[in-house]
């Protein structure tokens, strides 16, 4: 068994991932919860690059790397949002957490 | 003891030369370049390991974002490094990404945590 | 992909709405509403265009950029994408009139409506993209953008509970879609291809695939609540106001849908077992069975909406089991796929129709009592009759009756459950059928008996009462071309595909 | 020795978003979470991914350490029940600690370690894919520019952008929805008094909008582009909001739409072009291609910048 | 190429050192003002340190000039963070309401 790069990033990577699936089940408060899915989704990304890394020939495999730019974009703009959400609810009934409905 | 001796006979230099060129072995053979590079770092990344207890500890808000200052010239650092050991000049790329946005985050405490009670949010 | 027709058809279909949307936020409010009623003209009349040219050359493909799959993407429009994006169009137009006059009627009260418009039109972009796309990593962008869309509608209203629900939305949605791409991570790097159809042949069965698929369906199943995941839905779509609630529950919860009909029949066919089929048709009956029993429980119209969805929704996982052979079944040979994918499509179709009705119906009440507490509903047949009448039908179909859309739904699943032999759904779908009922009749008994204390009803427009009276018969409709749409449909590559067991003849791993 | 390197780091990485998601107090989580940024935009080196790293450089400290710095502080403050007022800076209330009962959490955590164990096994299996160096490489000369990554993000994948830069505008109206029109109208920050902060972010302006073009342009040919140049761009107009210049508020209305719009809708209007011109969506002539990926990265970084401008001034408010 | 090797890694080492007195002085002085002025001074000196051997250590034009703006763009930027954070805290002493938590 060889470990190099990809194999020590890719075990990263799906360590990240369930960190952040935990965090985002576990944790209460809105803004970790949202810190949570960014984990998530940097584990992702990183599965991603890691895989790019490994099938490297004179260059890094560039599809991945692009497909993370735009992965990352998208997550940035769904985590501001949900930040603004949870800002908007903060600011309308003071709370900070789903409480005990779910 | 080294006296006229030595010098007139030669075997001093005999000596230094025979040192100089354990030492160029040395550095050629034994010590390179990308193992220091290695070695700095990782000093570095556990530098900011350090820095973690700190950030840890606050107590205020200040420090902790101080200690994120740290952290970013450390990184810059890092990334300096890197560029040598990776001989990729397109990292200082990042080092001035990461330059030129640090100031931003001290800006935004500055300004938005500083907010008076009472001020409209 | 060289021996299909090129066409410029689906680039349009996104790229138009996707234009409308980007033009509508340089007009005020009157003018967007206006372009969006037009627009949804003009996106409809292109879907309908679309279907036609479907219907005459078969599947239709788009290279864009020019750059052929592995490398670039492709979008491809065949029978069953159509048949969605007839749907999403149909649905579209009557919910865009809808809301025309919804808005204007309660324009005076709260300013931030003009973003619904745009935001609408991003979200038939986004929908039209997830039907017609045929990449992996294109269908993330796409349930993205229709995730990013339908929660910003939802939070329309800008009210505290709709705030809430929108973020429990959100936050399930971005673990969906997150569990989603790390399946297709894996399978990027296990295979070094995002494109659908070269996937169905590359993909070797393997650990990592069966995890890639296990996190996809979980991702989906997320996405499209399914039943342990249905926590988000009946807040959500319940505090969205009424179009916008009928656009979640009625368009957005079937991508979800779609994309896993289609993932798993082209794609993961070599690894699924018989268990994995068995267990997401448990999920869909418990669906089913909860989401009856709860609705049946509510004192809310548009909660009671909202659970009915749920258990709707588990009507079309109960499809998925009866796709997967039994080990020693051969699909070629099997009689029972034909009706299981006529009831998949048709119970889509049939629960867009009455469910867009329903909360249409919902809205007016809402507007004419100010609140929707269903035993306010007393008296409605004499004051709104055609509302009544709305609900009355696309209950109906939603129980099941025929001659609805829903009957031929729930009869052609009853038939393939009992010709494939997996008999025990049939208690499920019986039950939930009943239940149902239950909800529908207490709703219909409410809008029938006399009124206590007359409750004061404001005038609603009649033309809102149309939309939502002609969206119910919409559900009655779907049966008369059913013939030939399952023809149509039959063009389609996936269209009554089934999936052989793996277990069978060894597995696929020897090859 | 590199794998000394790599273990660090990735034993820090993981360290941090761990510490990040138990971290007691909200303030720790979100500056461990910076570090965390810091981290992983070095395992983005690590793995060969400039691009990415420079992406997420520009977002972790630039764009999201912002909002989030922000949204750490609305959420130390309370605000009365149903009343947009701030009541008291709320810096003694302790924040609730996250706490379950043991059953829960020793089941969600067993669920959660099997989860690990099952996509380890999975990602380690995971065979060589080969992935599309080689086709990418080999189409290089005939997409008009000389670096991969951009040639995939702008050329061969236009469409992903494409929606990519849809999305961000969706998002910025999703936020305007989210906290209502009304807001965006009510006045900023307080202008800087301080003349050494006024000083600093006027050099830093310049500074900022210089490397953000020499970064689009390096797209071209190196690691950069148009979303890194974005988010530059974007953090002047954050700087200047910052410092009490709400020049997104300032400009007018209709001048602010076509800054949110034109990088979607110049790509859009030149795919149709394309399409009416017999060629596929998205398809450059292969003359112009270079040129025609630098003005929509240009005119798409506007957008993105204006839309960031824009989604951190509304939420400041 | 040997006597370059040997300032590269002296000036590598004295950044390195510099950084280490810097965290140290993070972690071990009693107040925020004490620390800034350790931090800031300690670590602007052991960046320049390794900027400059890593600039003579990739010995091309561009990339010295590069660094060299690096290096003033941090003496910049640390500067006038460390006054802004410094400032920060005094006032949020001045008005009790320092305490964070």
């Amino acid at each position: 068994m060889k470990i190099g790069t990809y194999e020590i990033y890719s075990l990263t990577s799906a360590i990240l991932f369930a960190i952040g699936l935990g965090g985002v089940f576990l944790a209460k408060h809105f803004l970790r919860k949202i810190i949570a899915t960014i984990i998530m989704g940097a584990g992702v990304f990183l599965c991603f690059v890691s895989f790019a890394k490994r099938d490297a020939l004179t260059f890094a495999d560039p599809i991945p790397h692009a497909l993370v730019i735009t992965g990352i974009v998208v997550a940035v703009t769904a985590a501001a949002f949900a930040l603004s959400l949870a800002r908007r609810i903060h600011k309308l009934t003071g709370e900070d957490t789903f409480g005990n409905e779910k | 003891m080294l006296t006229l001796k030595h010098f007139l006979s030669g075997s001093v230099y005999d000596n230094i030369a025979l040192r100089l060129v354990v030492a160029s072995f040395l550095v050629k053979n034994v010590f390179s370049m990308d193992a220091f590079f290695i070695i700095v770092i990782i000093f570095l990344l556990l530098n900011i390991g350090l820095g973690l207890i700190r950030l840890w500890r606050g107590p205020s808000i200040a420090d902790r974002l101080l200690t994120t200052q740290l952290f970013g010239t450390a990184g810059m650092a890092i990334l300096m490094v890197m560029a040598g050991y990776l001989n990729d000049l397109t990292l200082l790329n990042v080092v001035i990404t990461f330059n030129v946005l640090s100031i931003i985050l001290v800006i935004c405490l500055v300004q938005v945590w500083k907010k008076k009670k009472g001020e409209a949010p | 992909m060289k021996e299909f027709p090129t066409s410029a058809l689906p680039a349009l279909l996104v790229g138009l709405p996707m234009l409308l949307a980007t033009m509508s936020l340089f007009f005020r409010v009157k003018g967007r509403a206006l372009l969006g009623v037009l627009g949804s003209f003009l996106v409809g009349s292109l879907a309908f265009f679309a279907f036609i040219e479907v219907a005459k050359y078969g599947t239709i493909i788009h290279i864009l950029g020019g750059w052929e799959p592995p490398l670039g993407i492709l979008l491809r429009i065949d029978p069953l994408a159509a048949v969605f994006i007839g749907l999403t169009a149909i649905i579209g137009i009557f919910i865009s009139l809808y809301s025309w006059w919804y808005f204007r009627a309660r324009i005076a009260s709260i300013g931030r409506f003009p973003l619904f418009w745009p935001l609408w039109f991003f979200l038939w972009a986004g929908l039209n993209g997830l039907f017609l796309s045929n990449d992996l990593f294109n269908l993330y962008v796409t349930i993205e953008v229709i995730t990013i869309c339908a929660v910003a509608l939802a939070v329309l209203s800008g009210e505290a509970k709709a705030l809430k629900a929108g973020l429990r939305y959100l936050l399930a949605a971005i673990i969906g879609s997150m569990a989603y791409l790390f399946g297709v991570a894996l399978i990027y790097g296990s295979t070094g291809t995002l494109d659908l159809n070269l996937l169905g042949e590359v993909l070797k069965p393997g650990n990592t695939k069966t995890f890639a698929l296990i996190v996809i369906t979980l991702g989906l199943l997320i996405k499209k609540a399914a039943f342990p995941f249905h926590f988000w839905l009946p807040p959500a779509h319940s505090a969205a106001l009424a179009p916008v609630s009928a656009l979640l529950s009625a368009l957005v919860v079937k991508g979800a849908f779609y994309m896993m009909l289609r993932l798993w029949t082209e794609v993961f066919e070599v690894s699924l077992t018989f268990a994995a089929g068995q267990l997401i048709g448990i999920t869909g009956a418990a669906a089913v069975l909860w989401g009856s029993w709860q609705a049946l429980l509510q004192t809310n119209f548009k909660l009671l909406v909202a659970h009915s969805s749920v258990a709707q929704m588990g009507y079309l996982l109960m499809m998925f089991p009866l796709l997967i052979m039994a080990p020693g079944q051969d699909a070629d040979s099997a009689e029972w796929l034909a009706p299981a994918w006529t009831a998949g499509i048709f119970q889509v179709m049939a629960h867009a129709f009455a469910k867009a009705s329903l909360f249409l119906s919902a809205g007016i009440v809402v507007m004419a009592l100010g609140h929707d507490r269903i035993e306010s509903l007393r008296d409605l047949v004499a004051w709104m009759p055609m509302t009544a009448m709305a609900i009355g039908i696309a209950g109906v179909s939603l129980i099941g009756l025929p001659p609805s859309g829903g009957f031929l739904a729930k009869w052609m699943l009853l038939k393939g459950v009992f010709l494939s032999g997996q008999w025990w759904w049939a208690p499920a779908i019986l039950a939930g059928s009943l239940l149902t009922a239950g909800y529908v009749f207490m709703l219909l008994r409410l809008a029938f008996a006399p009124a206590r204390v007359k409750d004061p009803f404001r005038p609603v427009p009649k033309i809102l009462q149309v939309c939502a009276l002609l969206l119910a018969l919409g559900s009655f409709l779907i049966v008369i071309p059913a013939e030939n749409l399952i023809q149509f449909l039959e063009g389609s590559k996936s269209f009554g595909s089934g999936i052989e067991s793996i277990m069978k003849g060894g597995g696929y791993g020897n090859e | 020795m590199d794998i000394l390197i790599d273990s660090l780091l990735a034993i820090l990485t993981i360290y941090l978003a761990f510490r990040c998601m138990l971290a007691p107090k909200l303030s720790k989580a979100v500056f461990v979470f910076f570090a965390f940024g810091l981290m992983l935009a070095l395992a983005w080196i690590r793995l060969g991914a400039v691009d990415v790293a420079i992406a997420e450089a520009a977002i972790a400290s630039g764009f999201m350490g912002v909002l989030m710095l922000d949204s750490l502080r609305d959420f130390s403050l309370i605000f009365s029940k149903n009343q947009e007022r701030l009541e008291e800076t709320a810096s003694k209330i302790p924040i609730k600690k996250d706490s379950y009962h043991w059953t829960t959490a020793l089941a969600l955590g067993l669920g959660l370690i099997l989860f690990l164990l099952i996509s380890i096994q999975a990602i380690w299996e995971v065979p060589q894919g080969g992935g599309l160096t080689a086709i990418a490489e080999a189409n290089l000369p005939m997409s008009g520019v000389e670096h991969p990554v951009t040639a995939v993000l702008l050329n061969y994948r236009a469409y992903d952008t494409w929606l990519e830069i849809g999305v961000i505008l969706m998002g910025l109206l999703a936020i305007f929805a989210a906290g209502g029109l009304k807001q965006y109208r009510k006045p900023g920050l307080a202008p800087a008094q301080d003349p050494l902060l006024r000083k600093t972010i006027l050099i830093f302006t310049p500074v900022l909008f210089l490397f953000g073009a020499f970064l689009l342009y390096f797209g071209k040919m190196g690691p950069g582009g148009a979303f890194q140049a974005a988010v530059l761009w974007g953090a002047i107009g954050i700087l200047l909001h910052l410092g009490g210049w709400t020049v997104f508020t300032v400009i007018p209305r209709r001048m602010r739409q076509i800054l949110v719009t034109i990088g979607l809708g110049f790509f859009m209007i030149l795919g149709f072009t394309q399409m009416a011109t017999g060629g596929a969506f998205f398809e450059y002539p292969p003359a112009y291609a270079g040129f025609l990926i630098l003005v929509v990265e240009t005119l798409a970084a506007i957008s993105i910048a204006a839309a960031l401008t824009a989604i951190f001034a509304f939420l400041t408010k | 190429m040997m006597i370059k090797e040997i300032f590269i890694v002296i000036l590598l080492v004295a950044g390195c050192f510099f950084f280490l007195a810097g965290t140290l002085g993070l972690l071990r002085f009693p107040d925020l003002f004490s620390r800034l002025h350790a931090l800031t001074n300690a670590d602007n000196l052991g960046l320049g340190f390794i900027a400059a051997g890593i600039a003579l250590y990739i010995a091309s034009p561009w990339a010295t000039v590069k660094i060299f703006f690096i290096w003033i763009l941090t003496l910049l930027s640390s500067a006038t963070s460390s006054y802004l954070i410094a400032r920060f805290q005094r006032e949020q002493e001045k008005s009790k309401n320092g305490e964070e938590e």
